[in-house]
């Protein structure tokens, strides 16, 4: 099915990363988030766009590792759950301050402590 | 703001300590846990970092707005840096 | 040695939160979980916890020969304190 | 069998520590200790005497809980298994600190922290 095939592109992408192939992973995450956006499913959505912030992370495209990143926390504000934003917060500041943008990555920062407690 | 790059560092430290421990846990599972409880597992090792790093994080913030609270977040930087050996 | 009673208390801040997450994650995991693994999933706290303690436990240990480290080791325990919200 | 009866002993232990009756709690592991003994398990009797010297600690007899924990360790010695040493060198110290004996505290804390890293 579907569904099945959009499990085992994320599990592909998973595998890639922990190979440190950030190439091919992005090409797994990418396919795994158009299926689950056709399918409407926005935890596997996240966990694709999630992948996708890491992998472009890891080839230091920062600013699409932002992009990326920041679809998790846009799919939580939709859908009005959270799972996932602590994380990303956390993984956007970090790009910041790879980027040498103290300040936003002090924002991005300051929610992800926020959250650390209660999650 | 000195301080944000070593809020990158602790969080990267912490990480590489909850990934180890956590794959070290699933592989000797093996295919004997269900998805669910293997999600749980993976909420426990970030629950346990989270709450562990909250307080620390929370100190390695502050506004800057009076210079006790400004050193006091230095030193603590500083005191974090030997501690988890994140000078580089 | 007047590290001694913070390296108690950090300890103890730490079982508390390992404690908590632990039986949060077991209770949701009902019977759902075979012995061996509740082990496992026991000891992943165990080593999450340990690992992330070692760097600052090591740090409020030193055997106060010169006063540098002496006074270093002090600035960690002040650090801690506050960070952890341990004085009482 | 004997060793569902000291299972469920040390079951009864955790509860009895956990809804803050140490003296029960004593109680029962004081009995798991004891089949444990008798059946020759040592992995069960250490679960054992750690559970009596929680139940002792905090009970404030932190003589008779360093009698305790140390019993692991002697135990670990005998069978050339280490599981629990690190938690029993911390809960010794523990009781040390307690006792105001800081220079025992700190050699015990020692062992603690040199296993840490590596258990």
């Amino acid at each position: 099915t579907r569904r099945d095939e959009m499990m085992s592109k994320l599990k592909e992408g998973k595998k890639y990363l922990r190979l440190r192939d950030p190439q091919k992973a992005f090409e797994e995450f990418k396919e795994a988030l158009r299926i689950a956006q056709i399918l409407g499913d926005p935890t596997e959505a996240k966990k694709a766009a999630r992948g996708l912030g890491a992998s472009c992370h890891r080839q230091r495209k920062l600013r699409e590792a932002i992009k990326y990143h920041s679809m998790v926390l846009s799919i939580s504000e939709r859908e009005k759950e959270n799972t996932g934003d602590t994380e990303a917060y956390g993984a956007i500041a970090d790009c910041y301050t790879e980027l040498g943008d103290l300040e936003t990555a002090a924002k991005y920062y300051d929610k992800y402590i926020e959250r650390l407690e209660t999650d | 703001l000195e301080t944000v790059p070593t809020i990158k560092k602790l969080r990267a430290y912490a990480e590489r300590i909850r990934i180890a421990e956590l794959e070290k846990c699933l592989s000797k599972m093996g295919d004997d846990i269900s998805k669910k409880n293997r999600k749980l597992v993976d909420d426990l090792s970030r629950g346990i970092v989270n709450k562990l790093l909250h307080g620390p994080m929370q100190h390695l913030r502050c506004d800057g707005s009076d210079s006790r609270t400004l050193s006091e977040t230095l030193e603590n930087m500083h005191a974090l840096e030997r501690m988890f050996s994140l000078e580089s």
